[in-house]
């Protein structure tokens, strides 16, 4: 088919990431040899990455509708109704394995990406939200690491000008060789002006926009291009550089030409660049589509075939054209200073056709492309469960004082400033909650309404048990949300994982799915877009299994938002939901008793509901005057974070006779949250809780500036900030991990 | 009020401006294409906002200084017209030659956002005619390049002159180089031009306007140019 | 001992600098320039007067802080 | 025609970075360091082969652009 080109072999097979079988398939398929290019075309649409043949199975569990979606997965981003004419568009994405190469590109390019993802459906982004994991703080890499990530999340948010709200950071020694990055971009759009990908209509015209394009990131296969690439180059990196600039001005001017109603379809060109955005568009609008790859930008010579067609240089989109539409669109990329070039056009043919000087290097059939990729039922074991930890077999190390005040200051609980300071969390004028709290919230346009965002998953919980944990994930995140005030609406995931090809990861893959399906279905919170990250892992140790879930809610009124600060003195504490005191997995447990062990706290999906629509009546009704859920360290840390965001602490009731103290204090049971309300009205609430069959204790009464446990010594709230506020910063000047 | 808010490549606080502005003034702004030879007639103010202007590459504020546009805002200003740079907007400013100075690397080498507090050091300039001299007032910062640094002359020149009107300070007003964000030479957060009809600052107090929202201590400067304007006309 | 490092990006890795600087010095109207690709350079003064030590030096700080070897190539120049 | 425009702060000028760069060689243990100062170098290509024409346009750009002269020095290097 073309001159030039390396003859297939079966190791430049093997260097493509195609399994002997999946080449057979190729062979059937198209009923002769590829060419290299279409070789390297399969090997982009066959890969985990945009085939998910080791996922799709089991992400067909999670309930993608609802009555607010207006676009589940399939799409760039979900999309979501919040009324008025309004719609959410979000999605989350990883950039793991890059931004372990090169931390600060890799994750700026991760916020590229996603930032894309939103835009191109016609949304402006409103709020970025960003999901580390980090190894342990004493590996040789990790400092380099974060200081390079989270610059680098930030160099590019910043920049192109979204305000990064929220988030999460861990450490954990199974992150050492394979940290992980995960982004979430969310658009405001209007709900009768959202972009498809889908191309319509015969011989439209295919528009290339945005950045030229260039060696960037073209994987595995690079090495063989290079043996027939003009004379001797030195190794060219991997790594793609990010270029915020001209992400904003691609925004701005795809904003405006959608706002002119020159588009049919858009899709922004990620993984597989050109490929994969090409092909999408064709096979989702069941048209061909003919490029002509001359008419490309590059800012490299001597390109080939192969490279454009593989290149993942940033800032770049594909779009059909209303042809009536050219120069008025043309005009407007040209004022932002942007390529725009015409590279090809929709044909009837259902072909994918790509040429090159002249010669035709490419002709697949484009649905096939994408619907015959090999999608596999890998084999999966289940682990079997582990033992719940008995109270009794967990002897404290330590008095309650001195535990709060070690737990405070841990790398996994400490305060995460350091990190969001970094980022504009300000910029756009909407942010009415900060981080630092459960939610992010973020006023839509001038208000009332408002956004509450979250990122959630406790890897350890999903370790131990994974469908458990993957329930968790989700119901820590309707938590966050309603520990607002917001009505959590729908999700996005990020699926991190393992290799697929153990049957143990698979068993952690397919129990998480499994678990996020059935929290999504008990809570009403249906997932509209994710991403799957896969084979994380170094010499054979996988990461934590870590489903990260990005949620969004609404608040009506974001002046009624409740936040997580104490108010007044002697306002009442009181718990909502049930406390036993479950030790096994808790922080508790690992950091100060030095055993990662037992099985995690179980989520009653029924209590959870009840407690939580309890609590965001309770905001709703302005009775509750703070709010915050209990998660990771348990009711004495979450009152702590309390106290310490307002400057006012506590004096805290005894724990019940029948629960040990150490447990009802640290204990990481599920479904609660704190609430607090003005002196007097605390008889009031615990009557409307019993009337409404949830669980409720008055646990204090804020005041002081210490935080009094019966029969301790007062912990003094200004020794708690120090030591909240100080792990991160010394860690990263050097400090002792 | 008639403010012109400026708009280059990679700006990206230019909304925030005029929304500040439009809530303050209860006027729109006109947004001025950079590529624009001239600013829009009767221009009281040109406000340059903030962002990442050409993606802040080379020298921050040092591609926009160059824009045709700027040649109208050197006119504006030498007629006497009011100039207002916030953050990359002073970076601009510096860079236009219409400010003495640079903003360099933060100390700390990071990008910060962070509530800062500034101390109002006179009261009697359009900028600053909203507060009291000596007030404290809380607004945000949010910049990798705010730290101000001008040769002895220059510096001695601008404090004698007394044309330093915001700087970094603690809650209390005191000086303390704790509380200064980037580590700007004696604080500066943000300086007046000799004539007293330009300004340039790091911080944003479009950010902190709305009650709603929280503070809103950076009303008086845009209100303080209000006045000012009403009473000149 | 006075030194010169200098830091470049490898060829083809983008450079968004230089391609904003290049766009700015054509719209200035600066006659004929064709590319730009921007780097950096580190002047770095050293006690002692090994030459070879400084140099040993050197290529520890450039490895280590002053370049990102995934992206970008160094050169050590001591210069007096 | 290719050419080096170099940018350094002149002396005086406090230079941040440089001064970061500096403490995190030290505590990194690079021996010997005393003093750091960062500046920049543009890599220019330039269309026409002639070196006087060049060497104007590059000191116009240098002089609009490339350089802070209130606080930079550069200096301009036809390399081929
Ligand atoms: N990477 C990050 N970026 C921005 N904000 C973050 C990041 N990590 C944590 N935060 C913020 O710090 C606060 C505490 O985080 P976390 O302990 O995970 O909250 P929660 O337990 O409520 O889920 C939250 O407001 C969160 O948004
Ligand atoms: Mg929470």
């Amino acid at each position: 088919m073309s001159r030039n080109e390396p003859r297939i072999t079966p190791e430049l097979v093997a260097e493509h990431g195609l399994k002997p079988d999946e080449y057979e398939r190729i062979l059937k398929l198209i009923g002769r040899e590829p060419s290299f290019t279409e070789l390297g075309i399969f090997s982009a649409m066959w890969n985990e990455h945009c085939s998910y043949k080791s996922s799709k199975v089991h992400l067909r569990g999670l309930p993608t509708t609802g009555a607010c979606v207006i676009q589940g997965p399939g799409e760039n981003a979900g999309v979501i109704d919040i009324g008025d004419g309004q719609a959410v568009v979000f999605k989350m994405e990883s950039h793991n394995h890059p931004s372990f190469i090169e931390p600060y590109q890799g994750a700026a390019t991760g916020v590229g990406g996603i930032l894309r993802d939103v835009f191109t459906m016609g949304a402006r982004p409103i709020a970025c939200l960003n999901a580390l994991s980090f190894g342990d703080p004493s590996h040789p890499k990790t400092r380099h690491l974060v200081s390079g990530v989270v610059a680098g999340v930030g160099g590019y948010g910043n920049s192109f000008g979204v305000p990064t709200v929220g988030g999460q950071v861990r450490f954990h020694t199974r992150y050492d060789g394979n940290n992980l990055v995960n982004a979430m971009a969310v658009g405001l759009a209007d709900t009768d002006k959202i972009f498809y990908a889908a191309a319509s209509g015969v011989g439209m015209p295919i528009v290339y926009l945005g950045s030229k394009t260039g060696r960037d990131g073209i994987h595995g296969a690079s090495m063989a291009s290079a043996e027939f690439g003009e004379g001797a180059e030195e190794k060219r990196p991997t790594v793609q550089v990010g270029d915020p600039f001209s992400e904003k001005l691609l925004l701005e001017a795809c904003l405006e030409i959608m706002a002119k109603d020159c588009v049919i379809a858009i899709q922004d060109m990620g993984a597989a660049g050109l490929t994969c955005s090409a092909v999408e568009m064709g096979a989702k609008g069941d048209l061909g589509v003919t490029l002509e790859l001359d008419k490309v930008p590059t800012r490299e010579t001597g390109m080939s075939a192969y490279e454009m067609m593989l290149s993942e240089s940033q800032e770049r989109m594909l779009m059909v054209l209303k042809p009536e539409k050219e120069k008025e669109a043309e005009a407007i990329f040209r004022k932002w200073g942007l390529d725009f070039a015409i590279v090809g056009e929709t044909t009837p043919t259902k072909r994918f056709i790509v040429k090159h000087g002249g010669i035709v290097m490419v002709d697949l059939p484009i649905k096939e492309l994408g619907d015959e990729a090999p999608v596999y039922k890998r084999p999966f074991v289940e682990m079997p469960k582990l033992p719940v930890i008995k109270v009794i077999d967990v002897r404290p190390p330590m008095r309650l004082p001195d535990a709060l005040e070690k737990l405070i200051g841990t790398p996994d609980l400490c305060s995460r400033r350091w990190v969001w300071e970094q980022y504009d969390h300000v910029i756009g004028g909407n942010t009415v909650q900060r981080p630092g709290g459960d939610s992010a919230v973020v006023r839509v346009l001038d208000g009332p309404k408002a956004l509450a965002l979250t990122a959630d998953v406790t890897p350890r919980y999903c370790e131990a048990d994974p469908f458990e944990g993957g329930k968790q994930a989700v119901a820590e995140a309707w938590r966050n949300i309603t520990a607002v005030g917001g009505k959590p609406l729908a999700l996005t995931d990020n699926l991190n994982f393992g290799n697929p090809e153990r049957p143990e990861i698979m068993g952690q893959f397919v129990g998480c799915v499994r678990g996020i399906a059935a929290a999504c279905k008990a809570l009403d919170f249906p997932v509209v877009s994710g991403n799957v990250s896969l084979y994380n892992e170094t010499q054979g140790r996988a990461i934590l299994p870590t489903p990260t879930i990005g949620g969004v809610g609404l608040i009506d009124d974001f002046t009624t938002a409740a936040t997580l600060a104490f108010k007044a003195e002697g306002e009442a504490i009181v718990l909502i939901g049930e406390t036993i005191g479950w030790l096994g997995q808790s922080l508790y447990l690992r950091d100060l008793c030095g055993r990662e062990e037992g099985a995690p706290p179980p989520v009653d999906l029924v209590e959870e509901r009840e407690n939580g629509d309890f609590v965001r009546a309770l905001i709703q009704d302005k009775l509750a005057t703070a709010a915050h859920d209990v998660s990771d360290g348990g009711l004495l840390v979450a009152v702590a974070e309390m106290a310490m965001a307002s400057g006012l602490g506590a004096t805290l009731e005894p724990a019940p006779a029948d629960t040990p103290p150490h447990a009802f204090w640290f204990g990481e049971d599920q479904a609660r949250y704190v609430v607090t309300v003005p002196a007097g009205h605390a008889e009031a609430l615990l009557a409307r809780a019993a009337e409404a069959g949830v669980p409720a204790s008055l646990l204090g009464t804020v005041g002081g500036t210490t935080i009094s446990l019966s029969g301790e010594r007062p912990i003094q709230l200004k020794v708690l900030n120090e030591r909240f506020e100080g792990w991160l910063p010394t860690y990263m000047a050097g400090g002792p991990p | 009020m008639k403010a012109a808010v400026l708009v280059f490549p990679g700006i990206n606080r230019e909304r925030d401006m005029a929304r500040t502005l439009k809530l303050i003034s209860g006027q729109e702004p006109a947004m001025v294409w950079h590529a624009e030879p001239q600013l829009p007639a009767g221009t009281d103010l040109v406000v340059i906002p903030g962002g990442f202007s050409y993606g802040d590459y080379l020298r921050c504020g040092a591609i926009a200084a160059r824009a045709p546009v700027m040649d109208a805002v050197r006119a504006h200003a030498a007629k006497g017209g009011l100039v207002l740079g916030v953050c990359n907007g002073f970076q601009i400013l510096c860079e236009s030659g219409l400010l003495p100075g640079v903003l360099m690397r933060n100390a700390a080498l990071k990008f910060i956002c962070k509530d800062v507090y500034l101390r109002v050091e006179r009261s009697d300039t359009p900028f600053t005619r909203g507060y009291n001299a000596g007030q404290v007032v809380r607004v945000p910062v949010a910049h990798g390049e705010g730290n101000y640094v001008a040769d002895e002359a220059t510096l001695a020149k601008l404090e004698g002159d007394g044309r330093v009107l915001y700087r970094y300070a603690a809650p209390d007003g005191s000086l303390d180089p704790a509380w200064n964000v980037n580590g700007a030479i004696n604080a500066i957060a943000g300086i007046l031009n000799d004539r007293g009809n330009v300004l340039g600052m790091m911080p944003h107090p479009e950010n902190h306007v709305e009650a709603a929202l929280g503070p809103t201590d950076g009303r008086g400067l845009f209100a303080g140019l209000v006045d000012h304007l009403k009473q000149a006309a | 001992m006075k030194a010169r490092v200098t830091v470049t990006l490898k060829t083809g890795v983008l450079d968004p600098q230089g391609k904003a600087i290049e766009g700015a010095l054509k719209s200035l109207g600066v006659g004929g320039v064709a590319s730009v690709r921007q780097g950096k350079v580190f002047d770095i003064e050293l006690d002692g007067a090994d030459k070879g030590k400084a140099e040993a030096a050197l290529k520890e700080a450039a490895e280590k802080l002053l370049a990102n070897t995934v992206i970008e190539n160094y050169r050590i120049e001591v210069t007096g």
